[in-house]
């Protein structure tokens, strides 16, 4: 904190410097900010936000909250809104994550900021439709997020001498040829939900947009238990021949660098990968490879939004005002979502900045391909149960496809 | 005849503290041996080195004839009761008995006839099934005695055995033990602090003191001809009464002066001829010290003053002023004393002991 | 029996196999314990090139202090790069109150317990007793709740109060059983003498209370400095233990993973209770002993 | 002097702060615990009743499944492993050796360490890529392969493994001091009888010290319950679930995934559980009478 602390000093002085009037510097509005952005790329893509609304007379208190994809920053958030003592913001998933926390009344309806700044015209319907409950807007999204990519070394496959795939044979063939190259054909964290991620782009590019729907929009049993379900499963357990024995305890970053540094093959990871590979100055699309959804290219629209707490505190909600209008401006969002390797989530941005896999990207959305996350259909106790069941069965070569249909049948039905 | 136990040349050194230095010792057959001494003397020491639970640091240990010197506790031929009893505490007391026949593979009839003939010995049959935390004090000691029973040992060794019974207790099985030494008719090594069980069980004591063996022999000679001011001092309740003095020649033999008396030492059972001009102390036990009636008239006599009377039904105990010295005298119960009452008070020599004050030993 | 093996003196002593097997049973136990703490100080030793080729056994080829200045100041906790040297003092400020104060009320509730005999005492006592084998977990989520109406929750306080109520039933049987084994009589005489409840505790209770006084800063300053539970939910980011940090240090996403400085962060994790340990000897294994709550 | 029942009052306000948190933090929250579970609330406390439906979705629930066996693994791997070395620890310092005070200090110093430090250096050195196995291979035997820690069958025996080298030592003092409290008499009795020392240990000091393996099973049990922070910092759960253990559960389900009602289900069945287990124990060591007379 102390280095932010001599920033903002630093800041307050040159206000001053420039001749504001000292009120409007001991107004300097502070907010608490609770988010879990704090691999490489994740932070550098916040401090633009802290940088935009430190600038105009606010005051970013840090408050990122590591581990678990978001798990514990969540948990620690949601203590402190119902403990009373809620943070001026925190972040979410665009999702179901916070519905509870809206249905209690704890959070602040955005409605008069929205029609003040206009949002509802600017801002992607997707997410729109995803922070608003009943008509009222109650988050700040601030990103797109596609999570089902496929990011490869192209180098690595060259060396292999196979073909980026463009179905999912193709990358079973391509696997073997890494293998036999002695590097790691697929390179996976440890962690659960990076295990999760890996099916989603499984289940969509394997099995298709209608089939994801059908299971997770419309809780369909029977489409769980259709075969080509059962393909969805047979193919992502083939995966688990693929992945080395350092998986275990490996954070999705240090996998993702694997890929970058042409240690591994492939890497199913969100967009946020493209932040690691900033950092070590590789140009995503051309140093690194990337498929949205391999095999039906589909794009899953998600990703992160900002809720606003209740307060007492007049100051404290001017702040909450300030940092809701600063995460929504068109310089703003350029800035954090080319850190992030996301997509502004304003339909009127400029997109000829942006990277190739972006632009593939913005094109599948405009075309129509795609997918709500699946944090948007399904509760996150739901999403948990299909994370375990995934890990489980991910990790343990000894469970069977069929088991894992069934399973998953129970958890869609129950 | 051969000894049963001979312990020759022994020395058992901690390091280089010597606790034992060349003891020697021969028990007889079917002898009942009372090793007594005040703690630390080395008499549990001694025992334990018969018994082969201590190593030794020189010397030789002989058991029926039978050099046992480097062989372990089990294969000397001997049974041994502990003072904490030692009992197996999740064992029934059959259990108890059977253990050491069971792991040395005994058939299950010798077992069960040991057993049986032990219980009825010692009357335990009502416990076998007993655990020992369910027995008294006395009963545990039984079973402890039968553990060494069943053994069919050639020597028993008893390691303080009574004395964490109470005293009525300790009574009562001290008779039994007697009892069993006759019917066994076998060897008992019996380690005590308690003279008076020593006096009543043994056909030998032998007093300890600094791992040295003092004096070895029949409780009675122990109690009247002690070989030295320690055996003296140790033996007998309450002690012996002792005073400075000299002897010198008188008209008819030696004379005992000590401070502010003197008395003739006709009949004293001594060692030989005693010298004169030397200075020697008297030592007398209290039952031996003529008092009031019995004193008057005899040689010797001198006026104590009563400081106070102990009544203990059968006979009392009057401890006495007389001048600088203080001593306590036994005598018959009946008339009272009170402080400050002068009596008249003579030595019974016969039954006295003198010492020489260098050497200590009895003159 | 020949004059050579007459049987004389001392025993010869033979190493025997049992010994040799004794020793080397003692030995390789040893080694297994040890083995993870010299892993932990040589790997904190190296650097990371060193490191990766993967010689975990080894001594360090290319010593370097740096994963130890890295640790204590500069690592990082998501975006957050100021080292353990917060948690340390974190540790101390939950540490030391919350241990003074859960000893000092252990000690008042053992001495009225066993003296005082107090209306409900037994139910006092059943609850704490259960209360030291129940999992945490069955408290967790209304006690965060109840902390958040007093305005305790994510505060030091509210931390502290945490380790006072945890630890209050392993104190309570602590000096209820040390005071139970005090001779009544003498608690008696002091009624004589006129003593009330606090005079007595005071003046005579505690003043012969130095062992378990000794017994009982062991247990809670090594259990609360240990802690991760407790830490993790209830102490806020401000105050977040020691244990938190390190777990935080060593699970962050920034960047690679520097096993040289993990290590380093997890010894000084680890320095506290450790010295505890070394200096208080037997007094640690005492406190076993009384931790085990006998009857 | 004041009359009695005066100076009791003083004892009974001592104990206010006491009866504050037996009530409010111990007898309350248990009770709120139970009354949740039987809600159907999310993220927010609800006040509905629903029976046993939460319970009903616990036992189908994979995780939790899997949560059970992986406490019974570790619980038995734990339990055991500490007991047998331990055990064997205490014995073999119980032989008149040299250097008892230094052995004695190195198996003990890991139990005055946390689990978190456990798990941790534990997870460094069975780290499947730069601990043992390469340490091995380097070492010249290129096929060595140990990667237990990454294979979701395996990976909870060696969490069971590393909180066994956490806690031998505790075993070992609680059952030295046992050993030492074996009465001297005891021993030379059993030597006088000829019983070989492995059969005294087996027949006579083993049953008498069963008062203190139950203590240490107790100890030992009681860290199983509640073991989390061990699983937190070796494997976090993985690889996948297959190392989540039931406390995790409930603190996974309450604060991050969102449904208090089954983490508190969760929690109301580990409370029954071990209820169930250590009320008879409890109510043995502390309440039985007779037992405390004799």
């Amino acid at each position: 904190m102390q280095a932010h602390k001599g920033r903002h000093a630093l800041g307050i002085a040159a206000s001053l410097a420039l001749g504001l009037a000292a009120a409007q510097a001991q107004a300097a509005e502070k907010a608490e900010v609770i988010h879990w952005w704090t691999s490489g790329g994740e932070h550098a893509a916040v401090k633009e936000f802290e940088k935009a609304f430190d600038a105009q007379g606010g005051k970013w208190v840090d408050a990122a909250v590591a581990g678990g994809g978001g798990d514990s920053a969540r948990a620690d958030g949601i203590n402190r809104i119902i403990g009373g003592n809620p943070p001026a913001a925190m972040q979410f998933n665009t999702g179901k994550q916070f519905d509870e926390l809206v249905s209690n009344g704890l959070l602040r309806n955005l409605d008069p900021l929205a029609k003040e700044y206009g949002w509802k015209d600017k801002i992607n319907p997707v997410l729109l439709n995803a922070v608003s409950q009943d008509g009222h807007m109650y988050a700040v999204p601030v990103d797109i997020h596609s999570n089902i990519w496929l990011w490869y070394s192209p180098e690595l496959l060259k060396k292999a001498g196979v073909e980026p795939p463009k179905t999912w044979d193709d990358l079973f063939t391509d696997l073997d040829a890494l293998k036999k190259q002695g590097v790691i054909p697929l390179a996976q964290a440890g962690s659960a939900w990076t295990q999760a991620l890996t099916f989603f782009n499984v289940m969509i590019g394997e099995g298709g947009k209608d089939l994801y729907m059908k299971v997770l929009k419309d809780r369909d049993v029977a489409a769980v238990k259709s075969p080509e379900f059962l393909k969805v499963a047979q193919t992502f357990g083939k995966l688990r021949d693929y992945v080395d024995s350092g998986m275990q305890g490996r954070q999705w970053n240090q996998a993702t660098a694997l890929v970058i540094n042409d240690k591994a093959g492939f890497n199913f990871m969100g967009d946020w990968a493209k932040g690691e590979m900033e950092l070590q100055n590789k140009v995503p699309g051309k140093d690194v490879g990337c498929i949205p959804a391999l095999g039906h290219n589909t794009y899953w629209v998600g990703g992160d939004v900002f809720v606003f707490p209740k307060l007492n505190d007049k100051a404290e909600i001017k702040a909450q005002d300030l940092l809701a209008k600063v995460l929504l401006e068109p310089k703003v969002q350029l800035a954090f979502n080319e850190k992030k390797g996301a997509v502004p989530v304003l339909k009127d941005v400029p997109s000829q900045d942006m990277d190739q896999c972006a632009q593939q990207g913005l094109a599948l959305l405009k075309k129509g391909d795609y997918v709500p996350s699946s944090d948007i259909l399904i509760s996150p106790d739901m999403s948990g149960s299909i994370t375990d069941l995934v890990a489980s069965f991910f990790t343990d070569k000894s469970q069977t496809p069929e088991n894992f249909v069934n399973r998953f049948a129970q958890i869609i039905g129950g | 005849m051969e000894p049963s136990v001979s312990v020759r040349d022994l020395r058992i050194s901690y390091g280089a503290l010597d606790v034992i230095d060349n003891l020697q010792l021969d028990i007889t057959p079917g002898e009942f041996l009372v090793l007594l001494g005040p703690s630390g003397c080395g008499k549990s020491t001694l025992l334990n080195a018969i018994a082969g639970l201590i190593d030794i640091s020189d010397g030789e240990v002989w058991i029926s004839g039978k050099n046992v010197t480097w062989d372990e506790p089990k294969d000397r031929g001997i049974g041994m009761v502990f003072q904490s009893y030692a009992l197996y505490p999740q064992m029934s007391v059959e259990k108890n008995l059977s253990f050491g026949l069971r792991v040395a593979r005994h058939s299950k009839k010798d077992i069960a006839e040991r057993v049986s003939r032990a219980a009825e010995i010692l009357q335990i049959e009502p416990l076998l099934k007993r655990r020992p935390s369910n027995l008294s004090g006395g009963q545990r000691q039984r079973v402890a005695i039968g553990r060494a029973l069943v053994r069919d040992a050639d020597v028993f060794l008893f390691d303080e055995p009574l004395s964490n019974l109470d005293a009525k207790l300790r009574v009562d099985l001290r008779v039994e033990i007697k009892r069993l030494h006759q019917r066994l008719r076998s060897t008992m090594i019996y380690v005590t602090h308690d003279q008076i069980e020593a006096l009543t069980l043994a056909d030998r004591i032998a007093v300890m003191h600094g791992g040295e063996i003092q004096q070895l022999d029949e409780p009675l000679t122990i109690y009247n001809r002690p070989c030295n001011m320690f055996v003296a001092g140790f033996i007998g309740s309450p002690a012996m009464n002792f005073f400075d003095g000299r002897l010198v020649a008188g008209q008819d033999g030696p004379i005992f002066e000590g401070q502010g008396f003197a008395t003739g030492l006709a009949g004293y059972d001594g060692n030989g001829p005693l010298p004169v001009n030397r200075d020697v102390i008297l030592g007398v036990r209290p039952e031996h010290v003529l008092f009031d009636r019995d004193a008057a008239g005899q040689p010797a006599e001198v006026e104590a003053v009563v400081e106070l009377e102990e009544p203990m039904g059968a006979d009392s105990l009057v401890w006495l002023t007389y001048g600088e010295a203080k001593l306590s005298v036994r005598c018959a119960s009946g008339k009272r004393y009170r402080p400050g009452d002068r009596v008249p008070i003579a030595f019974d020599i016969t039954r006295a002991s003198i010492f020489d004050t260098q050497s200590e030993k009895r003159l | 029996m020949t004059a050579e093996t007459q049987p004389r003196g001392r025993k010869p002593r033979r190493l025997t196999a049992s010994r040799i097997g004794i020793y080397a049973f003692l030995v390789f136990a040893a080694a297994f314990f040890l083995l993870p703490f010299y892993v932990m100080i040589v790997t904190s030793f190296k650097t990371m090139p060193e490191i990766q080729q993967g010689n975990i056994f080894g001594l360090p080829t290319d010593f370097t202090l740096k994963p130890w200045s890295t640790a204590w100041a500069h690592a990082c906790t998501g975006v957050n790069c100021e080292g353990i040297r917060v948690g340390v003092l974190n540790s101390f400020e939950i540490m030391i109150p919350a241990a003074t104060l859960s000893i000092l009320l252990g000690a008042i509730n053992g001495y009225a317990l066993s003296f005082w005999r107090p209306r409900g005492g037994n139910l006092i006592f059943a609850v704490l007793l259960l209360g030291a084998f129940i999992p945490y977990q069955v408290y967790l989520y209304p006690l965060v709740r109840m902390l958040s109406k007093v305005s305790l929750y994510n505060t030091l306080p509210g931390i502290i109060t945490v380790h006072v109520i945890f630890g209050l039933p392993v104190m309570t049987l602590l000096f209820r059983n040390y005071y139970v084994a005090v001779p009544v009589d003498l608690f008696k005489a002091a009624r004589i003498d006129g003593g009330g409840f606090w005079t007595i505790f005071f003046q005579l209770m505690i003043p012969m209370s130095g062992p378990i006084l000794v017994v009982a800063a062991i247990l809670q300053v090594t259990g609360i400095w240990n802690d991760f539970l407790f830490g993790l939910i209830f102490a806020g980011r401000d105050h977040l233990p020691m244990t938190v940090e390190l777990n935080n240090i060593v699970n962050t996403t920034t960047g690679t993973k520097a096993y040289n400085v993990n290590m380093a962060a997890t010894i000084l994790t680890a320095l506290v209770p450790l010295i505890v340990y070394f200096v208080s000897g037997r007094w640690f294994v005492r406190g076993i002993a009384a931790g085990a709550v006998k009857g | 002097m004041k009359p009695l029942r005066l100076r009791r009052l003083s004892a009974q306000v001592a104990l206010v702060p006491t009866w504050i948190i037996v009530i409010f933090a111990y007898i309350g929250t248990i009770l709120w615990t139970i009354r949740i579970s039987f809600t159907s609330s999310g993220i927010l406390p609800k006040y509905d009743f629903v029976g046993f439906k939460q319970y009903d979705r616990l036992f189908q629930s994979s995780r939790w499944t899997i949560s059970v066996e992986n406490l019974a693994i570790f619980g038995l791997i734990f339990v055991i492993g500490c007991l047998v070395l331990g055990f064997l620890m205490a014995v073999f310092l119980d032989q008149r050796i040299k250097g008892e005070g230094i052995f004695r200090t190195i198996f003990l110093y890991p139990y005055a360490m946390s689990f978190i430090v456990t798990g941790l250096v534990w997870a460094w050195i069975l780290n499947p890529t730069l601990g043992i196995q390469q340490a091995v291979q380097n070492w010249g035997w290129h096929g060595f392969t140990f990667d237990w820690l990454s294979r979701g069958d395996r990976a909870i025996y060696l969490v069971g493994f590393a909180g066994m080298w956490q806690s031998a030592g505790l075993v070992m003092a609680i059952l030295l001091a046992g050993l030492r409290g074996v009465d001297e008499d005891i021993w030379k009795a059993a030597r006088v009888d000829g019983i070989p020392p492995w059969r005294v240990y087996l027949s006579i000091v083993i049953p008498m010290l069963s008062s203190m393996f139950v203590t240490a099973v107790v100890l030992l049990a009681i860290a199983v319950v509640k073991v989390y922070d061990i699983v937190v910092a070796m494997t976090g759960g993985g690889p996948g679930i297959s190392t989540e253990v039931p406390a995790k559960f409930v603190i996974d389900y309450l604060f991050n995934r969102q449904n208090i009602a089954l983490a508190t289900a969760a929690a109301s069945v580990m409370f029954v559980a071990v209820l169930v287990v250590l009320g008879p124990w409890l109510y043995n060591q502390y309440f039985r009478q007779d037992r405390r007379a004799s």
